[in-house]
């Protein structure tokens, strides 16, 4: 289940540092559940809770590989089943294009993953996390698009 | 008047307290200014502007209305009309700010001297007219007799109603008048507008007019001037305009060939009746 | 060209002086022989200062918006490509239907400027003529004779649209040069093939050399907003600064936000002042769309709803696993 | 005066890179801009004019002044000195010379702007005489003459076939010469005859370009009446689209904003180009004096062709270069207005 999560504090020089927007009905509570039932992720995941994941617009994304971020993830509901009923088929549509445009640009496709985890699937929100972890690990840091005068 | 900005670079601002804050009106607040070490931030003549920068916020230019010859700090009445103004607004005494200048040229104090004064002032107009008129005060004797017109929208919109109601009425040769565009209770002075209450007034010409004020009032009073008899090199007025650089070169404030920040913000009605009016 | 000019003329006069409409939206001839830009007129005489040659590459539809403030009814003369820019133009609201007259134009492709100085180098060009199987340029002390695929705009070569896919009246019959269709994603599969790295080396070079001036999206018929996001100061979406993110910033999301609405006019590459490639960002994005949500040409007609803004139950996606690539 | 074969150019750039900042016209991506040498580019110095003006080197488009910390109220500014180290332009030509100094006239009058005079002091700028101009050039109509250096050149250089000839005009001009010393020849008669005929072939391309009869002296009337022709300024502003290219490309252009950049807990302050034609110019609180387009384009070409000159002993706010006659994207440029202004009433 847990990656071997110490590669992370192993070499202390480069910690990923991942931005996820969690769709506060679905991803998030998925978070939760990871964490209430001991599942390790990585503690660099720094979450964002957003009211459904077509809230989340190319500028968010942007924003955060600018600011620092080495991988970005997108959790949503499953199609079907969003608290706002149509949101996530706009997401789909949506981020086909953008996750598409930013690799075109030179955004490495395993940097930015878009993914359907629901409230009840704790164990897929670990092993999202732990694998563009381990994807962004063997990267490296990002340093495209990232604002020269940002100071973490 | 070389400006003090440290290692003599124009742009770059001071860092300074705000070391008292008054509240005039609703929306205008009064900030007193000193520098890191509690002193006044630069020498200044009367009609000159400061440029108070709020970092991460912005930059804006205020016309400072404290008197030159005030030793410990400078002072600018600010209206809330904007980003940099209403953080402005939010600050308390002592918070840091940046300022440099000062900027643009003063009102010309030679000219005045020992001639009769009319100030007429609308609204936050009479900010920069209050640096000059302190300043006649604190040499009431080079000059001739002071009339002062001010007038605002309502009575809560009197801005320094210390010196309006108390220091100036007191001063020797000075009479003041005060207007308010609307009747409102508990308020018997004059009803009406400042250009109508100017005509009213009916001052003899050979005067000599510094007015400020929204860009509406400038251009009535001047017309009730001219009606006087007041010639066009008699009338002094300040242009509001967007300044950025505060030193002639960014562009914004150019009008005609003038740029205001440099050459104004004070200028004599016959050089403003030479630029084109876009101001 | 010259008969199209004489029509012109003609129809503009006349619908001047009965009336028909307020003002025609045209083309005049500036003082250099690679210079034709953009006229109004309003009054009949000035009619016959209307031209069509082989430079009315400007696109007047987006002009409409201003125009029709301020008169009711307009005359405008349309290429194809702008005929499809009018058509986004109407799905977005920004004009009504009945307010125009549309005179529809086809239009063989327009010549580049550019490429003829290259072709010519040094000796200056003083004119350009039609010949049988292209056309002869002709300079102080030489000719040259080339063909239309080496001087026209990339844009034309590869036109999806030359005769106008809405009209009032048409001026001249249709052309039919469709042949070249496949190779308008060429540059896009280029890019695509590259590394990452490389790719992202490629964009920065090119976004190195914007100069932040906003002619893309000033003569973009897609980016029609009152008021544009990058216009908001206290919106905080993109700085005046000149860096790196910032510029790649302001040309991903302006491309984004002209992504299903983009009718691939390529004016935004053409008024680059730096040249940059630009209709690449917005043809990569078209090309995705035709690939994951079926043929989708932004501007053929003025009804069927552009891609982002619709869904379908069974659609697919590009991120996940199992659906996308 | 010296003379140096173009075949020993590359290695005459590797020297100079040595201990300069070189920047040529290079040619990158299919456009021609001045860019710091490296080995293996490729320098194009036929084509006459780059694509941006060479102004990014003494006025950058983005230049941070001030950096600020803010930690709990507290705060801490920090100077930020222009840096970078001394810099060789080769390849101006004499219009974008002129603009240099049209750019001192601002910049360096008093108070000193001490960024753009810590850029123009790094500098050493070698001019070359234009060998064939394009159509939209007319520099001639400002005084400009294209064959030969103006005085703003530390280094005048021309092309004289197989050659190119060097003359120091500056003191920092010889001081370069000096340092580079053995790579150049003394010049015989042979050469001094080719730069007669250079300078007279230049004159000829320059007499059948199509705006060598450019006449600015037509422009009559005092500022105001020339700001109320308001049915011109109506003409071009119908068509302007207010997008910024004319006055970001012009080298001549010197307007710029003060922005702040917001960090998390640190920022900074820092200078930027920006153009009058854009709706927000002279936005302020209360209102913005330049609503329309109108009055955004006269205001431009008002500085340039009248408000500059009254303050600078009547030297235009232009040198002729012709990139916004070509880059324009509805065409509109200060030709036509100049012709316009002047009474010529060519359909325009």
């Amino acid at each position: 289940m847990s990656l071997d999560s110490n590669i992370a504090n192993k070499n202390e020089e480069f910690k990923p540092l991942i931005v996820a927007f969690c769709c506060n009905w679905c991803s998030y509570a998925g978070a939760d559940l990871a964490g209430t039932s001991r599942l390790k992720y990585p503690a660099n995941v720094k979450i964002i809770r957003v009211p459904c994941s077509c809230r989340v617009n190319l500028n968010f994304v942007l924003r955060a590989f600018q600011h620092g971020a080495d991988g970005v993830v997108i959790a949503g509901c499953h199609p079907g089943d969003c608290h706002y009923s149509t949101g996530n088929y706009h997401t789909r549509r949506r981020f086909s294009l953008i996750t598409n445009l930013t690799e075109y640009i030179g955004i490495e496709k395993e940097r930015f993953k878009v993914d359907w985890i629901s409230a009840a699937e704790g164990n897929k929100f670990a092993t999202v996390m732990n694998d563009i972890l381990e994807d962004v690990y063997k990267l490296g840091p990002n340093k495209k698009l990232r604002d020269a005068r940002w100071k973490i | 008047m070389s400006c003090s900005c440290h290692d003599n670079d124009p742009l770059i601002p001071k860092i300074a307290v705000i070391k008292e804050i008054r509240v005039d009106t609703h929306d205008v607040t009064t900030f007193k200014i000193v520098d890191n070490f509690g002193k006044k931030p630069f020498e200044f003549l009367p009609g000159q502007c400061a440029m108070i920068s709020i970092p991460p916020i912005g930059e804006a230019i205020f016309s400072i209305t404290s008197s030159p010859s005030q030793e410990e700090y400078i002072e600018c009445s600010i209206k809330k009309c904007g980003t940099v103004t209403d953080y402005l607004h939010q600050l308390e005494a002592g918070s840091q700010i940046g300022v440099r200048g000062p900027y643009g040229n003063n009102f010309p104090i030679e000219e005045l001297k020992n001639k009769d004064l009319v100030f007429i002032g609308g609204g936050i107009g009479l900010a920069p007219l209050r640096s000059v008129i302190n300043y006649v005060m604190d040499n009431r004797d080079d000059f001739g007799k002071v009339d002062i017109v001010y007038g605002a929208r309502t009575p809560g919109d009197l801005v320094h109603s210390k010196d309006i109601f108390d220091v100036w009425p007191k001063e020797k040769e000075t009479d003041v008048h005060l207007t308010v565009d609307r009747l409102s209770e508990n308020w018997d002075g004059h009803i009406g507008f400042v250009p109508d209450y100017v005509k009213s007034l009916n001052f003899d010409s050979n005067k000599i007019a510094l007015v400020c004020g929204p860009p509406i009032m400038i251009k009535y009073t001047l017309q009730a001037l001219e009606e006087m008899g007041f010639k066009k090199d008699q009338v002094y007025t300040t242009l509001e305009l967007k300044m950025k650089c505060g030193i002639g070169k960014c562009g914004r404030c150019n009008i005609g060939d003038k740029y205001v920040c440099k050459d104004g913000p004070v200028f004599r009605c016959d050089e403003i009746t030479e630029l084109p009016n876009e101001y | 060209m010259e008969n199209i000019t004489k029509k012109i003329r003609a129809i503009a006069k006349q619908a001047l002086i009965n009336k028909d409409v307020d003002k025609i939206l045209g083309w005049k001839k500036g003082d250099l022989w690679s210079e034709s830009y953009p006229a109004f007129i309003t009054k009949a005489e000035e009619a016959d200062t209307l031209i069509w040659d082989l430079f009315c590459i400007n696109n007047l539809s987006k002009f409409l918006i201003k125009e029709l403030q301020k008169h009711d009814k307009i005359g405008i003369f349309i290429k194809g490509c702008d005929s499809t820019s009018f058509n986004q133009l109407l799905k977005d609201h920004r004009i009504n239907r009945d307010d125009v007259v549309l005179y529809g134009i086809p239009c063989e492709g327009m010549v580049n400027p550019e490429k003829i100085k290259k072709i010519m180098l040094n000796d200056r060009v003083t004119g350009i003529k039609k010949s049988e199987n292209g056309f002869t340029l002709t300079s102080k002390n030489k000719t040259k004779d080339v063909s239309g695929e080496e001087i026209k705009y990339d844009k034309c070569i590869t036109c999806i649209s030359p005769n106008p896919v809405v009209y009032d009246e048409l001026l001249g019959d249709e052309v039919k040069n469709k042949e070249r269709e496949e190779e308008r994603f060429k540059g896009v599969e280029e890019i695509e093939a590259m590394t990452p790295d490389e790719r992202y080396e490629f964009w920065k070079g090119e976004f190195q050399r914007c100069i932040r001036c906003n002619a893309c999206r000033d003569i973009c018929p897609a980016c029609s907003c009152v008021k544009c996001v990058f216009e908001n100061q206290n919106a905080e979406i993109s700085g005046k600064a000149k860096t790196e993110d910032e510029d790649s910033f302001f040309h991903i999301v302006r491309a984004y936000h002209v992504a299903g609405r983009c009718v691939d006019c390529g004016e935004c590459a053409r008024v680059c002042p730096a040249g940059i490639p630009l209709d690449l960002l917005n043809r990569k994005i078209i090309k995705d769309i035709n690939e994951v949500y079926g043929e989708f040409n932004a501007g053929f007609d003025s009804i069927t709803p552009a891609p982002l803004v619709t869904f379908k139950l069974e659609d697919t996606d590009t991120f996940s696993k199992q659906g996308g690539k | 005066m010296k003379k140096i074969l173009k075949s020993n150019l590359p290695e005459l750039w590797q020297k100079i890179s040595a201990d300069f900042d070189l920047f040529l016209p290079l040619e990158k991506n299919k456009t021609l801009n001045f860019s710091l040498w490296k080995e293996g580019e490729k320098v194009n110095l036929d084509r006459v004019r780059t694509n941006a003006s060479p102004k990014h080197l003494v006025f950058p488009q983005t230049e941070t002044y001030l950096k600020i910390k803010n930690e709990n109220k507290k705060l801490s500014f920090k100077a930020v000195k222009a840096k970078g180290d001394q810099y060789v332009l080769f390849g101006v030509r004499p219009c974008d010379v002129e603009s240099f100094k049209l750019l001192d006239n601002i910049f360096l009058k008093d108070p000193v702007d001490t960024y753009y005079k810590a850029h123009r002091d790094r500098g050493t700028i070698i001019s070359l005489g234009c060998t064939n101009p394009e159509d939209s050039c007319f520099c001639s109509s400002f005084g400009i003459d294209a064959g030969s250096a103006p005085k703003g050149a530390d280094i005048a250089a021309w092309d004289i076939g197989d050659s190119f000839i060097w003359k120091a005009q500056s003191e920092k001009g010889q001081k370069l010469m000096e340092t580079i010393e053995e790579l150049f020849t003394d010049i015989d008669e042979k050469d001094l005859k080719n730069l007669e005929e250079e300078k007279g072939s230049i004159q000829e391309n320059l007499k059948d370009l199509p705006f060598n009869s450019l006449d600015l002296s037509k422009i009559k009337g005092t500022q105001q009446e020339i700001f109320d022709k308001e049915e011109i300024w109506n003409e071009f502003s119908e068509r302007c689209l207010a997008c910024g290219t004319c006055s970001h490309l012009c080298p001549t252009c010197h307007c710029y904003d003060l922005c702040d950049y917001k960090g998390s807990s640190h920022g900074e302050k820092f200078r930027c180009w920006d153009s009058c034609m854009s709706s927000d110019f002279t936005l302020m609180a209360h209102g913005n004096p330049r609503t329309s387009q109108m009055q955004r384009l006269r205001q431009r070409f008002m500085h340039k062709l009248v408000y500059y000159p009254k303050n600078h002993e009547g030297i235009y706010s232009c040198v002729g270069c012709g990139r916004c006659v070509e880059k324009c994207p509805v065409h509109i440029d200060i030709v036509k207005i100049i012709k316009k202004l002047g009474g010529e009433n060519n359909e325009l």
